[in-house]
């Protein structure tokens, strides 16, 4: 019996290997010729379309530019879970596994959730001719700029200020803070908010707190958004209409724009700006045929938000965040391979991100730790301009933030 | 006799019918995926030391009788929070992973003995008790950890608490006992290195367990295992002999995660161990065990197939279709289908066993002729 | 003294399950070294005396019992079976309490396995301990050769025939080296004639070892040939307590069954011409009524009774014809082959069967009684159901169905307060005939009664039994009658078959004297002759 | 019949035995947590004058903690380095006044409830006292 169960068993596995052998040996003579065209590779991983849209969108922009492996072309692109807290292994394997192509040359994560950093020390520890490229690191600053050799965030310091500056230029004098605990406990988004208050305080604008419903807990996404578009209209009349409103949910989002159309008041721009970010559902637009045109996007909710009276109120950042990086930071891989470009040079990185972003700005800065001062070579915080509708770019990248707001905690 | 040969294919096909099918799925899938040989290799390696403790602490109270633990959930959460004190206490290398290990004893015994009562009060529904207590072990665990540490318990480092002055961070960066254990023997075969130590480790376990079997209490344990009346009727104390292989299972749990951990270097606060009950018992099926025979074979075979499967099934699932996220899909989708098979196949199995009473009775019945 | 005193006296013990008296006032004495022959029926208390002597928990749970045990002159009460096997008494049961995975010699020693020490004990305790298996085997070893059988000590019990189960039942409680008294409950049921000839050697060879014996066992003849004493229970009493020198078979058979004086109720043979059902080489698996081979054919409109005791595969027979439990075999029904293992084919041939489980399978118990009586109707043969829409949609006739009801209420006199009323308000009786109402809708060619008269009162029983005859005169229905009760069977049946060990241990006409099947029933080849 | 009785005797034995197993592994977790206690050095190569006595930057030096990677510090670098174990080895090499390489080598204690020391190069090779003090990040 025990004989027969290995007889079997082998038998089987024999012919599973052999079949897969022989399908392995017919698709490797095929691909050959046609990979010919590409010298080298560029890995790219994203979250799924049920994740993160943008992020993907990203890198479908990369393998229109320059076709995918499969096809002959240079970006082979992967996904992660989509339950990416969880399954941190898939993640790992995944970034890992690009690196088992040889003419893989750069890998870029866009968003570089918990697990990147892992993937990247592997990766590093076979194959340390690769570039590696974190994208809005989920990670913690000094985690991921010990194995990516270059990792970008969104400015959250600079946009702690240039936020309060901009609303301040709109002649804004309150400013409501929108958030809940968990958000509260995140890093960035705490800090960002303590740089609001200091900032507002020396603009000479009101800072307030409010505190809505997490989409998380057991209201539920649908319960936090009945919350805020219940409050609006009284907080509206409570602070007046020069009040600018800002949170740090997505989920919020969509109703505080739709309220606040409405009734009045500002929204200098969302925590992840993009047009795509709360407006076509606040605005009941469809922008199915404009996919991954921004330009296009961006005068279609403008022309809206102006027809309902938003002129001047509403900002955003023109091209999504999401979308940009992924693609950018292709580019900019692929020009630092060619030569073109310096891996760590700001200006060479901008050079990646205005490719994408035809008539906006792009600044940033390298990233200071706090605690011990110590400036990150590897790390960079960007922004973009920030968009008003029918008001065009306010010019954010050329205004100077004061040097106290680094430190602030 | 040839009768009896054809017999033994089918009931060898049957009892074995999801790793054959893992062998043929992945048989197809390896090619479309396109990885080296070198990569799957190195990778088979990576996921035998991350994943074979874990696995391995599941067959003890299977032999117990006692179903597929889901309740090892509750042995990783104290292994995790015995890594966030030692990532406070900044204990670093293999001196800090054994430290995290001990740390980790007392918490699963207390955690394990708890799940062995309550488990014994739902004898026959144990799976599904254990699942649901280790959703609820986890609404506990979160309330310590996130709210409890800083406040309540110490917690003194910086890079673990939240800036607000209690509770931990979302992700917990092990660099300190990263791969201590991993790259203690390191011993290069080609590219891919093996850990030795962690594999020397996992044998000890191995050893362990087969001696456990041969001592009074694996008696006893898998006495019960088989019938929990008769092993009652001989005097043996089945509930505290429950309660013990629980506990032990929860132990070896807690160190799973700590070895897994080491080997990950980071842990997801409050996901790490959400999946690892699941994904452990997955392997197991898919390595041929079922709710009431495993073995450390099926463990090894299980984890194997299992992770082969994820590791290739992204990149295939791509090749065949040509998106990137369907690939994600196609991983998702053919990984928990073949689970939810092998669970179905052993409810089928089990009724098959039933109709062959009746076989036996019908064979019984022309041998006369 | 001591050696005055017999090994066991049980002196004035009754017992009651919630006032239902089921051991009334049993006295008897067992020497050093005696066998004793416990029989009687199903139901007459040997079990319930066994548990007493062993104190299980089922005993204390519903009130306890009456009564003295002495055990070498002291009087004892036990609390736990273990209390029990500390003082020598060993019991085999009916049902095997065996470790199938686990070898003989596992099973022998099952908790009392041979240890050895080592580091790890002095940590965690004597659990520790690795397992001696070399001692443990020359303890199984020595065990078994106290049997006086060929077993092998390494043989998983599950590869093992019958016969070497029971041998390893007994070898373990023989391991003990305190036995003194060994009870074993129908230990031959499952044996082989062979087997069981070894066995009662064996057991002769312990008796004369000094050890005695309860040995429970309705093959009257091992009974006979082994005991040194027989004690006939019923109905909780004993009947009759004799050395078994002074008794024989037929005696012992006519004290069992106790009703040797009632007159067979039937005068009339009837006589068919025509097999309407014929069973072949049918076999079941049910579980505790495990059907091996049984054939039999029943004549058109004839009621034929199956009987046999408790276990031996009666109501396997209906169970499996009729596909609610797996088996196969031949059917023949009226010319043409019936499939088996599927209710629906048996129903859809004609087939109708009252079930012995009527909560579980008969009835719906939430549903008012015309719902009942005409469920099946309406499901297998489409009664009861009026075309809408040229027979696009089937609407339930209610009108028809209340009529129906209302039929079979009166004439099967169904104590009820309407045919709206459920099914479960009604007593047990008037259940069942709300069963059979149920199977006489269909107007079945074969009807299955499986235990009609199980639960119900007197009173019930009889109109239930008339309700069978008058259809079977009436409508001509053939009826195949399943019971435990033999008295029963021989007042409605035209020929009875006793079911025993799975199999028809022969088929009689109901005319003939109770202890032949009484006979029939305890394994005892039939009795030649005797036709009346 | 196999005997689990346990005599007086085996108890107390079994009571000792189990009590020096708990003592053993008490005292193999804290010299786990002294042994692998990390702490984290700053290696700094600027100018600092400590009670009244200035110590110069060097150009170049390189300074090896254990058996750990050999760090070049340029003038004003400051290193960090994570170490385990309390007892460490520094190991600095510098060019000498003369041209030539010097090596110092010293071992020093850290005591477990400091995270962080700053460790002063020049003050180091000047064989000052307080070459390495605990610092306090600025939080």
């Amino acid at each position: 019996m025990k004989k027969s169960f290995f007889r079997v068993f082998l038998l089987i596995t024999a012919m599973a290997v052999l079949t897969g052998g022989m399908l392995i040996s017919c698709k490797k003579e095929a691909p050959k010729d046609e990979k010919a065209g590409a010298a080298y590779h560029i890995g790219v991983v994203t979250g799924t379309v049920s994740q993160s849209e943008d992020d993907l969108r990203g890198a479908e922009r990369l393998i229109e530019e320059y076709g995918s492996v499969a096809e002959g072309g240079m970006i082979q692109h992967v996904t992660y879970p989509d339950n990416f807290m969880q399954e941190m292994e898939t993640t790992i394997s995944q970034i890992v596994g690009l690196a088992d192509d040889p003419m893989m040359k750069a890998i870029v994560v866009n968003q570089a959730i918990p697990g990147t950093t892992e993937g990247f020390r592997r990766v590093k520890e076979k194959r340390d001719d690769i570039i590696l490229i974190a994208g809005e690191a989920h990670e913690d600053p000094l985690v991921i700029e010990s194995a990516a050799d270059l990792a970008i965030n969104s400015d959250f310091v600079s946009r702690g200020y240039l936020i309060i500056d901009t609303a301040k230029k709109l002649g804004v004098d309150t400013f409501v803070h929108i958030s809940f605990p968990r958000h509260m406990s995140y890093e960035t988004l705490g800090r960002r908010r303590a740089i609001f208050e200091a900032a507002c305080k020396d603009l000479g604008i009101k800072f307030v707190f409010e505190t809505a419903p997490d989409p998380t807990s057991d209201v539920g996404v649908a319960g936090a958004q009945q919350f805020i578009l219940e409050k609006v209209p009284a907080w509206v009349a409570k602070y007046g209409k020069n009040t600018a409103f800002f949170c740090t949910n997505d989920a919020h989002t969509e109703p505080l724009l739709k309220q606040l159309i409405e009734y009045g008041g500002y929204f200098i721009e969302a925590d992840l700006p993009s047009p795509l970010m709360g407006y076509p559902g606040a605005l009941g637009i469809d922008l199915s045929a404009e996919k991954g045109d921004f330009p296009a996007i961006l005068a279609k909710v403008e022309s809206t938000i102006k027809d309902k009276g938003g002129a001047g109120r509403f900002g955003t950042w023109a091209y999504s965040y999401g979308y940009t990086t992924t693609a950018a930071l292709g580019q900019h891989a692929m020009n630092v391979i060619n030569g073109e470009s310096e891996l760590l040079k700001m200006s060479d990185l901008m050079k990646a991100y205005n490719k994408y972003t035809p008539g906006a700005k792009w600044n940033g800065g390298f990233y200071t730790d706090v605690a011990t001062g110590v400036r990150a070579n590897n790390h960079v915080l960007i922004y973009q301009d920030t968009y008003m509708m029918g008001k065009g770019y306010m010019g954010t990248p050329d205004v100077t933030v004061p040097e106290k707001y680094f430190s602030v905690k | 006799m040839l009768k009896n040969d054809k017999d033994n294919v089918i009931k060898f096909l049957e009892t074995n019918l999801v790793p054959i099918l893992f062998v043929i799925i992945i048989a197809f899938a390896l090619p479309l995926s396109g990885f080296s040989v070198r990569y799957l290799f190195n990778e088979i390696i990576v996921r035998l030391v991350r994943n074979l403790f874990l696995v391995l602490a599941l067959l003890l109270p299977i032999m117990a009788g006692m179903g597929l633990n889901f309740g090892m959930v509750l042995g990783a959460m104290a292994g995790e929070i015995g890594l966030i004190f030692i990532t406070d206490w900044n204990i670093t290398g293999l001196h800090g992973m054994f430290l995290a290990m001990i740390l980790s004893i007392p918490l699963s015994i207390l955690l394990g003995w708890m799940c062995g009562k309550i488990l014994n009060r739902a004898k026959g529904r144990e799976m599904v008790t254990s699942y649901i207590l280790g959703f609820f072990m986890n609404g506990v665990y979160q309330l310590v950890v996130l709210y409890g540490m800083g406040s309540v318990i110490p917690i003194a480092s910086d890079s673990i608490v939240l800036s607000r002055g209690y509770g931990i961070r979302n992700a917990v960066n092990l660099t300190g006992i990263r791969q201590s254990l991993d790259k203690l023997l390191p011993l290069k075969i080609g590219t891919t290195l093996i850990p030795v130590a962690t594999f020397a480790l996992i044998a000890v376990l191995c050893v362990f367990i087969i001696w456990f079997r041969r001592t009074k209490l694996g008696q006893d344990m898998r006495a019960i295992g088989q019938d929990m009346a008769v092993a009652e009727a001989s005097g043996i104390d089945v509930a505290r002999t429950r309660i013990i292989s629980i506990i032990i299972s929860t132990v070896l749990a807690g160190f799973g995660m700590v070895i897994y951990l080491q080997n990950i270097g980071t842990m997801n606060t409050y996901n790490s161990h959400e999946q690892v009950g699941m994904f452990s018992i997955a392997a197991l099926l898919v390595g041929g065990a079922s709710v009431n025979r495993a073995k450390i074979g099926n463990a090894i075979l299980g984890v194997v197939l299992f992770h082969l499967m994820f590791v290739i099934s992204p990149m295939a699932g791509k090749n065949l279709i040509g998106q990137a996220q369907l690939g994600e899909y196609f991983r998702v989708f053919v990984s928990y289908g073949v689970i939810s098979i092998s669970l179905v196949l052993y409810a089928i199995r089990k009724q098959r066993d039933k109709a062959r009473a009746g076989i036996a009775l019908a064979d019984a019945q022309e041998v006369r002729d | 003294m001591k050696d005055k005193s017999p090994l066991l006296e049980m002196r004035n013990i009754s017992k009651d399950f919630f006032g239902n008296s089921v051991l009334k006032d049993v006295s008897f004495k067992l020497e050093k070294g005696e066998i004793l022959g416990l029989v009687g029926e199903n139901g007459a208390g040997k079990t319930t005396l066994m548990k007493i002597l062993f104190g299980m928990t089922v005993i204390r749970d519903t009130g306890g019992y009456s009564g003295e045990i002495f055990l070498e002159g002291k009087p004892v009460s036990y609390k736990t079976p273990f209390e029990a096997l500390d003082d020598g008494i060993g019991m085999v049961h009916q049902e095997f309490s065996l470790l199938p995975g686990f070898t003989a010699a596992e099973n022998i020693l099952l908790n009392r396995e041979s240890t050895k020490n080592n580091f790890m004990t002095e940590l965690f305790g004597d659990r520790m301990k690795n397992l001696d298996r070399k001692d443990m085997r020359k303890r199984a070893l020595k065990a078994i050769g106290k049997v006086g059988v060929q077993l092998h000590e390494d043989m998983l019990i599950s590869d093992m025939p019958v016969g070497h189960k029971q041998f390893t039942e007994i070898a373990r409680e023989l391991e003990k080296d305190n036995i003194k008294l060994l009870v074993l409950d129908e230990p031959t049921a499952v044996l082989a004639e062979s087997e069981a000839e070894i066995l009662l050697k064996s057991m002769k060879k312990l008796s004369s070892e000094g050890i005695s014996i309860i040995f429970i066992s309705h093959r009257l003849r091992e009974i006979i040939n082994i005991t040194d004493k027989i004690l006939i229970l019923r109905d909780g009493r004993i009947i009759q307590e004799k050395p078994t020198s002074s008794t024989n078979i037929s005696e012992i058979a006519e004290a069992m069954v106790g009703r040797e004086l009632e007159v067979s109720k039937r005068e009339d043979v009837r006589v068919f011409d025509r097999t309407f059902l014929s069973v072949s080489r049918l076999w079941v698996n049910m579980p505790g009524e495990t059907v091996r081979d049984v054939s039999f054919d029943v004549n058109e409109g004839e009621i034929f009774g199956i009987g046999g005791l408790a276990g031996q595969g009666k109501l396997g027979i209906p169970n499996g014809i009729m596909g609610l439990f797996p088996g196969g075999g031949e059917i023949i029904l009226d010319g043409k082959k019936i499939g088996l293992n599927s209710p629906r084919i048996a129903l859809d041939s004609g087939m109708a069967f009252v079930s012995e489980d009527r909560r579980d399978v008969g009835l719906l118990l939430d549903e008012p009684l015309d719902w009942n009586i005409s469920f099946t109707a309406m499901q297998v043969q489409n009664k009861f159901l009026k075309p809408i829409f040229g027979n696009l949609i089937k609407w339930r006739d209610e009108k028809a169905i209340q009529n129906a009801a209302k039929g079979f209420i009166d004439a099967l006199e169904i104590k009820c307060t309407g045919y709206s009323q459920k099914a479960q308000e009604l007593s047990g009786g008037n259940q069942q005939k709300i069963c059979l109402a149920k199977a006489f809708i269909v107007e079945p060619r074969v009807l299955f009664v499986s235990e009609p008269t199980r639960g119900i009162d007197v009173g019930a029983k009889k109109i239930v039994l008339d309700t069978l005859i008058k259809n079977n005169r009436e409508k001509g229905t053939t009826i195949i009658m399943i019971s435990s009760e033999l008295e029963e069977l021989r007042s409605v049946c035209d020929r009875i078959a006793i079911v025993d060990e799975g199999k028809i241990a022969g088929i009689l006409p109901a005319t003939r004297p109770a202890a032949d099947f009484g006979l029939l029933m305890l394994g005892t080849a039939p009795v030649s002759g005797g036709a009346e | 019949m196999s005997n689990f009785a346990i005599t007086g005797n085996v108890r107390i034995r079994r009571i000792l035995i189990r009590a020096a197993f708990i003592l053993f592994m008490l005292i193999l977790a804290v010299f786990l947590f002294f042994g692998g206690k990390a702490h984290t050095l700053l290696l700094d190569n600027k100018t600092i004058e400590k009670e009244g006595k200035i110590y110069r930057e060097l150009n170049v030096v390189e300074v090896r903690i254990g058996s750990g990677k050999e760090e070049e510090l340029l003038k004003k670098d400051r290193v960090k380095i994570d170490v385990s174990g309390q007892r460490q080895v520094i190991t600095v090499t510098f060019p000498g006044d003369d041209g030539n390489e010097k090596i110092i080598k010293k071992t020093f204690h850290l005591k477990a409830g400091v995270p962080m020391y700053l460790i002063s190069i020049p003050a180091f090779i000047a064989g000052a006292d307080g070459w390495i003090e605990p610092f306090e990040p600025s939080n």
